[in-house]
């Protein structure tokens, strides 16, 4: 299969993206459109997932299994856990009468898109990804992340972790009716 | 993955960027702009990934290649990090609205007006 | 103990003061104050063996810097925390120690029915930390900080009862006057630096304050131009006048009476106020510099003397009367200072510390015994009561009249007096274009010598002798504060009448009048024979001053000072040996004119304070008015204004609905990106 | 074999691996099931299900061949799982009215999901080219991420069935299974830093090694089992009250907790999709078993002994410890060694359901988080003191620095809780008391009563 579209060869791995990275937008715009929330969250699931599939593909391995851990494992059931607990399955709460504002933002989220696309994709469409040989594979391992996380980014790293703290501080505080 | 070229990947975080945007705007449930901006930032995580793959510019040495395929994780990671954190809080805040008034429609948590 | 442990002097009042300030009210509650004023003693004459101990290791002439370490470094300016160990700083650091230390033993008794015990010691000590600091900091800037300290410490004990108006208003004044002379210290200073870094000439390591470089490169500096010396030298005298209380800034002075009586003993006594003679002796070669500045301080001292003595007759507060006698004993050493005999002048400000601080607390023994009534009209007689206070005071008295028969003995003041009054009347130095007016002043002391004995002469007759029928005459009157901050044990405090029997101080009181009566019978004869103090202070001599002249006119000097003496206590006898005159008496109004008018301080007060106050209160009024409400105040409202009616333009857009909000933000960036895209493409083509 | 495999396709090779992994836990359901129930019935002093399975051959009729007339062959109920799954499956699939259809149906799918999935990183034996599935060097961090997937099926189904129970069924298993991650994560980690890798199959290499890293006998003669070391005793227990309420299983059956909400979050739900569920938990059961005694338990090893240095040093059985290493480690009796270890772990799974009531779900919370959480922690750090000790020192110091700290460690968790005791719900006094108060305490309470305020 060798037969080009736009100067671009299609390749399987191409047509693997094209069908993983297609599932991932029709998620991301159920995430959008569906008037239910847990139908929602659920297309966000699978869309975090697709993703985590992306970075494997991407080498990104460590990175790939943290996005699993954190969005799909906790972040989202925290969505559904909330959702459940204020109930607001169906569109029994918010309703969601169409305004103008929704279509002017459809109409720029469009025009973002284009002029962005535009500006931006034609010169990315030639980009072939470096070729890595066997050390270099290795950078999406935990060793590698672990050591550039745990050397010249450890500052960063413990300024992040005060940020969770107080993240969890403040979520209790928020949450507890009577401390 | 070889063969597919880099604008691919940076469309799909476009479009996504985009969808999050426009969800953000449309969608009145709290709760699912939440979502909304968790994609984009989604979107921008894969950017920076596919950034971090496909070195575009051509880099000196070797260290500094490895400096460079780092950055875009690392900047990753944080971004996760931050993400969750916000998540905590955010949803606390919902919750704590939502025992102050029975309904989390974002259109009448209008008390900030001028 | 050599001189580098001099800090110990400084550590040991800072200690107390610390202790006294974080754990004195417990200890009050818990060991109680005995326990309390010991502490508040012990660090005062602990400092005063460590002082003695280096005082004796002090040889006449040597001086010895100790450095404790860095403490600001600017550009090429720096200034090291050092302490100066020689005679001057020596002396006074004996004054202080060992005249403090009397006084709070004294203050252990007089305050023992006061209220805040704890928050008094706090003071004192600090004060004497801060005078210590004065005295030792061994360069400009140090003394500097120990000024600033004297003057808040003297600040915070004249309102010690600050329950009542009148203390806090006279503490005020206190402080404002003292501004004044500190903002001229300040650009003295100032000036300092600047002239020395115009010199060029560049002090040893940027020491520019230090003594022991800045002395020296001034004295190569200032020869070139007397102006700048000039300027310095007022400056610097302003400073001293502030603090000294040299006339047109004496005025806080006899207000600050106002603070308890050991206050007025140590700080507007022995010890603060005569920090401008140190100041002065300090920089004495500046003053050598000018012959004009020297002049000025000679007459400022001089009017002062004369002024203050006049007016002390028209006191009849027997503080005031002290109060007054201290600036005109100031002015007197500031004649010195001026004539060039500078050790005469640290002389009588050591003999003045001995006998005015007996003097002081003589008087407060007075007054405590009669119920804090403070007005000698109101005494009589009291020799009966309060024996060792009448014989103590007795002694004070003589002393402060200069009281001494030439070549044989004398009290304290006699040597000092004879020591200023011979300088005086010798040196050529205080002269502008040829007028002698270091020798005029010396004749206005000897003047002032006179009057000194004569109202000294008065009080000690209206309070001691006389009969008791004033005060047994009066009618109960009682004193606004001491309801309340005496209210400790209210019934020691009834008030002053009839069926009142003073009762002899306790010993913690007439202990040290009694040590102080010893010092100044004995300490002037002790510091001047063989001119011991003159040639420890300045064993080179002073270069502006020949010799003390005995003889100015043929007639020994002695005897002109003895006749003035004796003449003013036989003058005072004759008018009040049998008690209160007719016309001094309460009412008022059949006093003399002059005798009103020094009781008003010739208006001079008066003058000052309603010129001050209510033209400056005008000003102020002024400049609120148009400057600040007008001016400054319509600029800011009116962009207050505009930018108000801008957000009320704006607020429409703020309608609470975050989706609109973020459609705006979305606006923006497609506008913004899609310009530059745009913009972009032109570019391309 | 091993090179015919190796020449496939590597898709091939996936696909060969995850049918070797799969059949084996999927046959293995049934006789989970049905081995519970006997084994609960015989702990329960009853017989359990016997007869599904007895088969007696006719002594008349010409079709049974003559040896086997009359006989009859007892499977002890064997078939009686088979039997019930049969009666679900032509049970009728009733779909309530009200539910979220599309919801309603993929969740049994997504609870299945995790039960097949979470193996993939497991070896089952010493055949690499076989096993595991993807022997990828995240292996531990897949089987966090893919056992959290497991609470999706169970929210989802509470959810989407509109139903009370079911929805509090659902936020119950979700919070549960929030709170254990956490320590589970944190008793994996312990042995991810022992180790120093995330694959499996490096720790059960890992765990061949000489005992405690001491290289002299007697320690050299003894496998480096996690569960025999102490941080790793103290990760494996917290690792196994984990694995049971991440799989539902009592005493954490909270989401099904029959006498409070019916059935939880399967109340809705009928035949076949109520039969995935339960094929769902005892399969996870199974797959949690094999990842117990891969990373606790030496993996495919039947005894923590090693034969091999014993061959070395005592080799005058040469033969006969060879042998017994053949047996016991790498031969193809490995998978049998590595699902007879995963048995052990489901009977003590079922022991410990007939033995425990179910906890209060307080009591739950507070176990997760005050209890299991500090302690996994607190292992974490002794382990890291152990890793810095033995790298500085040499392993004798290490342990006597993990003995210390683990010492320290307790007594700061006892003074923490010690101090924070007032405000902290007292569990006791809530516990339902079946008998009377002893009369003392009332007497007392009558003999003094308040004071009188004056």
């Amino acid at each position: 299969m060798n037969q080009t579209v736009g100067g671009v060869a299609v390749t399987p791995e191409l047509l693997m993206f094209g069908a993983i990275a297609g599932a991932a937008a029709i998620c991301a715009v159920g995430v959008v459109a569906f008037n239910n929330a847990v139908r929602s969250a659920l297309c966000l699931v699978v869309n975090f997932f697709l993703l985590a599939v992306l970075y494997f593909t991407l080498n990104a391995e460590m990175l790939g299994i943290t996005q699993v851990v954190v969005y799909t494992g906790a972040i989202m059931v925290l969505f559904l856990f909330v959702v459940m607990l204020l109930n607001l399955g169906g569109s029994k709460l918010v309703h969601e009468k169409s305004d103008w504002k929704k279509f002017v933002g459809i109409l720029l989220g469009c025009g973002l898109f284009v002029i962005l696309g535009a500006q931006i994709l034609p010169q990315l469409v030639h980009v072939q990804p470096m070729q890595l040989d066997q050390d270099l594979a290795k950078f999406g391992g935990p060793e590698a992340i672990g050591r550039t996380l745990f050397t010249e980014y450890a500052y960063p790293f413990e300024a992040v972790s005060v940020l969770l703290l107080i993240g969890i501080v403040g979520s209790i505080l928020l949450a507890k009716r009577r401390i | 993955m070889n063969g597919v070229p880099l604008a691919a990947y940076i469309g799909l975080g476009l479009f996504m960027f985009t969808t999050g945007v426009v969800g953000v705007i449309v969608r009145k449930s709290p709760i699912v702009i939440f979502m909304c901006i968790e994609l984009m930032l989604n979107s921008v995580n894969l950017t920076f990934l596919a950034f971090a793959r496909y070195q575009m510019v051509p880099v000196a040495s070797p260290e500094r290649l490895q400096h460079s395929m780092m950055a875009g994780q690392m900047i990753v990671i944080f971004v996760m990090a931050v993400a969750a954190a916000e998540v905590a809080v955010g949803l606390g805040i919902i919750m704590a609205i939502f025992r102050l008034r029975d309904n989390v429609d974002i259109d009448e948590m209008n008390l900030l007006r001028g | 103990m050599n001189y580098e442990s001099i800090w110990l002097v400084l550590l040991f009042p800072i200690l107390g003061f610390l202790i006294q300030a974080l754990l004195g009210t417990r200890i009050e509650k818990t060991l109680g104050r005995k326990v309390l004023g010991g502490l508040a003693v012990l660090p005062i004459a602990l400092s005063f063996a460590v002082g003695l101990v280096i005082t004796l290791g002090t040889k006449g002439g040597t001086s010895n810097t100790a450095t404790i370490g860095q403490w600001i470094n600017a550009g090429n300016l720096s200034i090291p925390f050092e302490f100066i160990v020689d005679p001057l700083s020596m002396t006074m650091v004996l004054i202080i120690t060992g005249v403090g230390a009397l006084i709070h033993l004294y203050a252990t008794g007089y305050m023992s029915e006061e209220r805040e015990y704890a928050r008094f010691f706090t003071y004192m000590n600090l004060f004497i930390a801060s005078m210590l600091l004065l005295v030792l900091g061994a360069n400009l800037l140090l003394l500097y900080v120990g000024w600033e300290g004297v003057g808040l410490c003297s600040y915070l004990l004249i309102g010690f009862w600050y329950k009542d108006l009148a203390n806090a208003k006279a503490a005020n004044k206190a402080f404002i006057v003292n501004r004044i002379g500190d903002w001229g210290l300040s650009l003295g200073l100032m000036l300092i630096v600047v002239f020395l870094l115009s010199q060029g000439n560049h002090v040893q390591d940027g020491r520019y304050l230090s003594y022991d470089t800045m002395l020296p490169a001034l004295q190569n500096g200032l020869a070139a131009n007397p102006a700048m010396a000039t300027a310095i030298a007022l400056l610097l005298f302003v400073g001293a006048a502030g603090k000294s209380a040299q006339f047109p800034l004496y005025i806080w002075l006899p207000d600050a009476m106002a603070g308890p009586t050991p206050v007025s003993a140590l700080i507007h006594a022995a010890t603060m106020v005569t920090s401008g003679v140190v100041l002065l002796n300090r920089m004495h070669v500046v003053f050598e510099m000018s012959p004009v500045a020297s002049a000025i301080v000679c007459v400022i001292g001089a009017f002062t003397a004369l002024f203050a003595a006049l007016i002390a007759f028209g006191q009849t507060d027997i503080k005031k009367v002290l109060a007054y006698s201290t600036v005109s004993q100031l002015g007197f050493m500031f004649i010195a200072c001026g004539a060039g005999a500078y050790w005469a002048g640290m002389f009588h400000v050591t003999t003045h510390a001995f006998f005015k601080a007996l003097l002081f607390l003589g008087a407060g023994a007075v007054i405590h015994a009669m119920a804090h009534n403070q007005d000698m009209r109101n005494y009589g007689n009291l020799r009966k009561y309060l024996p060792i206070t009448f014989w103590t005071m007795v002694v004070g008295t003589l002393a402060i009249c200069a009281v001494g028969i030439p070549g044989v003995f004398g009290f304290a003041g006699f040597y000092s007096k004879e020591a200023i009054l011979g300088g005086a009347l010798a040196n050529t130095h205080a002269q502008i274009n040829g007028v002698q007016l270091g020798q005029i002043s010396g004749w206005v002391g000897l003047g002032v010598a006179l009057l000194t004995s004569i109202y000294m002469t008065r009080l000690t007759c209206l309070t001691f002798l006389g009969s008791e029928e004033r005060w047994r005459a009066i009618p109960a009157h009682t004193e606004e504060h001491h309801a309340e901050d005496h209210a400790e044990n209210s019934d020691t405090h009834h008030a002053l009448d009839e069926n009142h029997t003073p009762h002899e101080v306790p010993i913690s009181m007439w202990l040290p009048l009694v040590v102080l009566a010893l010092l100044s019978i004995g300490g002037g004869y002790f510091l001047a024979n063989g001119g011991a103090f003159e040639h420890w202070l300045y064993p080179s001599g002073l270069p502006v001053l020949g010799e003390v002249s005995t003889e100015p006119t043929g007639i020994p000097l002695a005897m002109y000072s003895m006749i003035a003496a004796l003449g003013g206590i036989a003058l005072g006898l004759v008018f009040y040996l049998k008690g209160l005159p007719k016309n001094q008496g309460f009412d008022e109004s059949q006093w003399l004119g002059l005798r009103r008018a020094e009781r008003d301080q010739f208006g001079f007060d008066n003058a000052v304070t309603v010129a001050a106050v209510d033209g400056g209160g005008d000003i102020a009024r002024g400049l609120w008015k148009w400057v600040d409400v007008a001016l400054i105040d319509g600029i800011v409202e009116g962009f207050g204004k505009i930018s108000g009616g801008l957000g009320e333009l704006m607020r429409r857009w703020q309608t609470g609905y975050i989706r609109l909000y973020a459609l705006m933000m979305l606006l923006g960036l497609v506008g913004l990106i899609g310009f530059f895209a745009i913009v972009f493409q032109r570019g391309v083509r | 074999m091993a090179d015919f495999v190796q020449h496939l396709h590597p898709a091939w090779q996936a696909l060969i691996r995850v049918v070797l992994f799969v059949l084996p836990s999927f046959m293995l359901v049934p006789i989970v099931i049905w081995w519970e129930r006997r084994l609960l019935g015989w702990m329960q002093d009853r017989i359990g299900p016997n007869r599904v399975g007895n088969i007696t051959f006719s002594r008349t009729s010409r079709f049974v061949p003559s040896l086997l007339k009359g006989k009859k062959f007892k499977l002890f109920g064997l078939l009686q799982p088979m039997a019930d799954f049969g009666k679900l499956i032509f049970k009728e699939d009733i779909t309530p009215t009200a539910v979220d259809r599309l919801i309603y149906f993929i969740a049994p799918g997504l609870a299945l999901f995790p039960a097949f999935a979470l193996g993939a990183t497991i070896p089952w034996g010493p055949y690499p080219w076989l096993t595991p599935v993807a022997d990828v060097n995240i292996g531990v961090l897949y089987i966090m991420a893919v056992s959290s997937f497991g609470v999706y099926g169970i929210v989802l189904a509470g959810y989407a069935s509109d139903n009370k129970f079911s929805l509090m069924g659902g936020l119950r298993s979700s919070a549960q299974l929030i709170s254990y991650e956490l320590a589970m994560g944190m008793s994996l980690a312990c042995i991810v830093m022992a180790t120093g890798s995330l694959k499996p199959s490096a720790m059960v290499a890992a765990q061949s090694g000489p005992l405690w890293g001491l290289d002299y006998a007697p320690f050299n003669l003894i496998q480096n089992w996690n569960i025999l070391t102490p941080y790793g005793l103290v990760a494996a227990i917290i690792f196994a009250i984990c694995m049971i309420a991440e799989t539902n299983r009592p005493p954490f059956d909270l989401p099904e907790a029959e006498n409070e909400l019916v059935a939880g979050y399967h109340t809705e739900y009928s035949s076949v999709k109520f039969a995935t569920f339960f094929m769902a938990e005892y399969l996870s059961i199974i797959v949690y078993g094999i990842i117990m005694s891969t990373i606790f338990m030496g993996g495919w090893h039947l005894l923590p002994i090693r034969f091999d240095v014993m061959a070395a040093n005592y080799n005058s059985f040469g033969d006969v410890w060879n042998l017994l290493d053949t047996l016991n480690g790498s031969s193809l009796l490995a998978p049998i060694w590595v699902i007879a270890k995963a048995c052990a772990v489901a009977s003590s799974y079922i022991w410990i359901r007939a033995t425990l009531p179910r906890l209060r779900y307080d009591q739950l919370m507070s176990l997760g988080w005050k209890s299991l959480l500090p302690f996994a922690t607190a292992n974490l750090i002794v382990v890291a003191i152990w890793i810095v000790a033995t790298k500085v020192a040499n392993p004798v110091i290490g342990w006597f620095a993990v003995v210390v700290s683990a010492a320290i460690l307790y007594a700061l968790y006892k003074t923490i809780n010690r101090l924070n005791l007032r405000n902290r719900p007292n569990l006791a006094s809530r516990t339902v008391t079946m008998v009377d108060e002893p009369p003392q305490r009332r007497e007392v309470e009558l003999v003094d009563p308040a004071p009188a305020p004056t």
